[in-house]
């Protein structure tokens, strides 16, 4: 085992990994730019070093710094998190070239599985179900005419190199492919610097569902049940689920099985996710691999009861597999909230500041991977992802139950978040009755929002001049809302932040 | 004391006092018999004949919010006899509108001059943060008065950007 | 499904039967004492009720204003919790006489279980295994003598109605014998009003392990795996954990069957746990059961994926158990903290006062059921339970990792707590290696405490006086620890409380 | 800033300044490169030389209590050039000794009469709370000067309950 690990991320993922090192009795180093000297992660590592900016390319993602410093550390591997570095082949190689060991698979897998084309050769040479369509970059525009033509409309164009919905576009008919084949490769290139892009046969509202697997450096593949994530805005995942409604035992298995095949023909070790579109007579399809942790992962440890972390790091330490296919036991249900720094009623617009109060849940079924704290101000630079709550049930009922009974006591001051869409989520019945698929959401969203209608406009009415009364009692530090002006800061003036009284005033 | 309280659009005249740690409230005019107790800072927790109710009280640029369990209601309070009060934060869209930015940010796009004619809701610059970009629009049909920012400008949230005529 | 519970208890466990209402969508209905309104079993529930003084006897131990409040309020049940009424066979009759659901077995069989001489006798008759010695009170010093003799000494006495280690005493010899005997009529009756005592083969150094039952009132029972609580001080469990090192499948199968036999015999219905003492070679005896939800429930949540609140209200009900006994699958190892508001510095003295800092540990594998928040102020009247902390893991030394990891993130100030006591029982390598007993807690205790040996004191003394310059920073409503006289409560001074200067500082 | 600290029972000499953000510290002479962060009151976030600490700051009436991590030291700060310093917690075994209730509670028994001869360690009066009784035993062997509570009487913590000379 390890004696020390440099955690090259921030946010949530690095407070996980952090922890997991700390319940190894691992020593644990983060790394923090300019404006994260604050953060939760460096708060709780053990030891913590400043290697840039603010604008990741001139910290999170600097390779040299990152490696230089875990070698002046002492550190013997570095953990990625997910994002950033996770996925960058050159990272990992240069991890390798400095003697530290990089907590991920080899260059080559990621390289392998970062090229979308190459990745659709590899794997269709290896015998996996792959969606119809071209395995290599569309060459011109005939040759995409003439490839849409023999898979039928509707075709999906998608960047080799993409993620994350950049450089993808749906086209439905042979008039759309031309324009619509020009911007993609537009903004591919200016998203990813390569402007190769592939063509499939669309899905029309597939299911997005993906397995976990995991391989030591010995050889032993298995995998550890599927997540269900068709819960997407834009092509990004705001809630997973494990197991999925519509996967049972038979299906787990077949999937399982192709996901092992995948990741042996990848050469591939460590932990990893085999992504699948799935199709309304539930055919799945090779979609792409992660090479990396996901931030969803934490549904997979609640249902097998395993720690992903604690096994990449054994992993990585050359430990073999401690458990066989067989003895991996899924059981009862969780699903996952990503809780963003986001306005769901201005177009999700992100919303970083200060946090200004922090009630969080906690007890039964609930467990809450957090990056944030009260009076800590989010940055405007990165991800606006603040925390995950997963819920855990003995069935998907209970999970949904004790989440919505969660979401209810978490409350983000200060800032907004999308906790009351997730409220939305959960009560909806279609979610409810499990009939989910990647058009859900915008579906969900379309719709007219609820108007709160609970009727508590009284309470809130006598709550707001019993503060008015409490902010201009005598002993008081609190200034009365009456005289209070926005500042320009866009959280409350600071004597406001100040205001401590909290005894009982019955 | 009493106040005007402004709940989302509904208004309503409070009475409040309190003794011997008792305290008294009127709604409307009609007696409410209720249990305050601030159980930690902002934080509100209050009983109406058995009902239990958590309040949350936060405060941004955009004024004061109250969260009554899961439930946002935008407030205003007004304390009529010193006539201190919020201003409005909006106005109506007569005379000249002041355009703000919603979230700190950089200014990546001005795509607007000063002096050009723009339609309601078409956009005059972009802010970008956290990898967003967030478009600001015009609230109105009118002409551009005067833009205070350029592009690279950092701008905080609430800061004024633009005046629309 | 009821629409409205009350639930006759406060502290984390009205807490955490309120959250399970709320998953289940039925109403909580909370009550509290005069020292309990800002309480947050008060501030989670859909209601609540004044029921009187700070006094338990005048409020939490009030069975006619509880009923009558449940009555009036229009609560189809209610939910003794544990401690006070749980156990009180007057209450559970005075519910039902007033049409109001129990949740919890018959006035019957918590009447049979309240007597040990007369469970003794039951489950003597039932064929159970027992200690051997008495199943009827001592009449005289010459029976007592008598009896100590045959089943030979140490033998122990206890009270008939105890509990909590009140009217126990281990007699080695036969000239110990009378002055025990007398001493502990004497505690008995002072503390139960009952001076019965009997007499046990006094097991030295045994296991106490327990088996929680689930029965429905359709004569279905079901064991779900036992708990080990040996760890105990002054007789009182401090840290629970399931399963036990020493119960394999074969052993387990053995004990929950007598378990089963124990719920048939006494006609048991709802969530009851069966208490074994466990001697050297794994011989097992009936000591009594439980007729309510324990403490240490949630260690059996964590490794059986099942809800015991949800369950026993369903169960209340009447519906009927939702599994078999072969579908309850056990997995991994879960282990509980209870964390007390006790000085373990201080012979353990209880630390009441308001709590200033509260930093609260989560994360993978981290369950926290807490009854406090920052800036309440525990009342002294009551039990010093402030939370629990539950640590899972895929076995038993990741659980003690992880738990080891949220000690050390967790952080009450303002009041002393036995944080620092888990610490030391989870770092002892007799606990990591499962050798408990019950009376390990003394041992370990009566060792020296080991001196803070990690050499921070000159971060110690940087730290305090960085704290000196931002007290007396312009600008800053803190004043300086230069001046800072104690005030008279027992807590900061109020100037103190209310300075809030968080903003970054480098 | 000149400060006299004392960490248990060892004494630091510190000198502390802060300039442009940075802070310059010597311990007993020593530079030492430290970087300092309040992350939210009372918990300090430190890196000295990559090292982490997070520093928990307590006040309660036994004095100033900081915890490392979860290692627990008890403080004093004094300040020379104010000479404003707390007072001593105990000032040694000589002269009367004042005794304080640890914990809040009610007055459960007195055991001895002001007037007794008490030996040191030796119980004068009983306090309960949470159940729990914790007696006020004597520091030292000597007479009861005073006792300020009587049976019944609710104490809260520190307050003074008897003298012994």
């Amino acid at each position: 085992m390890f004696k020390k690990i440099l955690i090259a991320n921030r946010g949530e993922i690095a407070v996980r990994v952090i922890r997991a090192c700390r319940e190894l009795g691992v020593l644990s180093v983060a790394v923090y730019s300019d404006v994260d000297r604050a953060s939760l992660h460096v708060r709780k590592a053990d030891e913590a070093y400043h290697i840039g900016k603010a604008n990741a390319t001139e910290s999170y993602l600097n390779i040299e710094k990152i490696v230089d410093t875990a070698t002046r550390c002492g550190a013997e591997a570095i953990h990625p998190g997910y994002g950033f570095l996770s996925e960058n082949a050159k990272f990992a190689q240069a991890c390798a070239d400095a003697g530290i060991k990089f907590i991920g698979p080899s260059p080559a897998s990621i390289d392998l599985m970062g090229s979308k084309t190459r990745a659709r050769r590899e794997m269709q040479r290896a015998g996996i179900p792959l969606v119809p369509g071209t395995s290599a970059g569309v060459e011109s525009y005939e040759q995409a005419q003439q490839t849409a033509r023999q898979i039928g409309y509707p075709v999906m164009l998608k960047a080799a190199a993409g993620g994350g919905g950049k450089g993808m576009r749906l086209v439905h008919s042979p008039e759309e492919l031309k324009p619509a084949l020009e911007s993609a490769q537009s903004e591919a290139g200016g998203a990813f610097g390569d402007s190769e892009v592939y063509l499939e046969k669309a899905i029309i509202n597939p299911r997005h569902i993906e397995m976990q697997i995991l391989a030591d450096e010995h050889g032993n593949v298995v995998y550890l049940g599927e997540r269900e994530c068709s819960l997407q805005r834009r092509h990004q995942k705001v809630l997973e689920e494990a197991p999925s409604p519509i996967v049972g035992a038979e299906m787990r298995k077949k999937m399982g099985d192709v996901a092992v095949r995948v990741a042996t023909a990848a050469g591939y070790s460590n932990a990893g996710t085999i992504e699948f579109l799935v199709d309304e007579n539930k055919n799945f399809y090779f979609l792409e691999m992660n090479t990396r942790l996901q931030v969803e992962h934490p549904v997979t440890e609640l249902i097998t009861g395993l720690d992903l972390v604690h096994l990449q790091i054994r992993i990585a330490s050359r430990e073999k597999l401690p458990f066989q296919q067989e003895e991996i036991r899924i059981r009862g249900h969780a699903i996952e909230c990503r809780i963003y720094a986001e306005d769901p009623d201005n177009h999700f617009f992100p919303s970083p500041g200060k946090i200004t109060l922090l009630l969080s849940p906690s007890g039964p079924g609930i467990r809450r991977d957090s990056g944030m704290y009260e009076g800590w101000t989010v940055p405007l630079e990165y991800d606006p992802l603040l925390a995950k709550l997963i819920g855990y049930g003995a069935d998907r009922q209970q999970a949904v139950g004790r989440l919505l009974r969660a979401l209810n006591e978490y409350f983000v001051g200060g800032i907004k978040t999308n906790i009351s869409l997730f409220l939305r989520i959960l009560s909806d019945p279609d979610f409810q009755a499990g009939k989910l698929d990647t058009g859900f959401l915008d579906r969900l969203l379309a719709r007219e929002t609820p108007v709160s209608a609970d009727g508590n406009s009284e309470i809130a009415a006598i709550a707001a001049g019993i503060f008015a009364v409490l902010d201009s009692a005598p002993n008081s530090s609190q200034v009365s809302t009456g005289t209070l002006s926005p500042s320009s800061n866009g959280m409350a003036p600071s004597t406001w932040k100040k205001a401590g009284r909290t005894e009982a005033l019955r | 004391m009493n106040y005007e309280v402004r709940i989302d659009d509904k208004l309503f005249h409070l009475e409040l006092d309190r003794s011997e740690g008792q305290w008294h409230c009127k709604l409307n005019g009609t007696a409410i018999n209720i249990d305050a107790v601030l159980t930690r800072t902002n934080v509100l927790s209050i009983l109406l004949e058995g009902k239990a109710y958590e309040i949350k009280r936060e405060l941004t640029i955009n004024g004061l919010h109250l969260w009554v369990g899961s439930s946002h209601y935008s407030a205003e309070v007004r304390d009529p006899r010193s006539l201190r009060h919020r201003k409005d934060g909006t106005a109506g869209n007569k005379g000249p509108q002041m355009l703000t930015a919603a979230m700190p940010g950089k200014v990546v796009r001005v795509l607007l001059q000063e002096g050009a004619q723009v339609e309601a809701g078409q956009g005059i610059l972009v802010v970008e943060a956290m990898k967003m970009q967030n478009e600001i629009k015009s609230p109105k049909a009118g002409r551009i008065q005067k833009i205070m920012v350029a592009t690279s400008d950092a701008v905080n949230a609430g800061d004024l950007v633009a005046i629309v005529e």
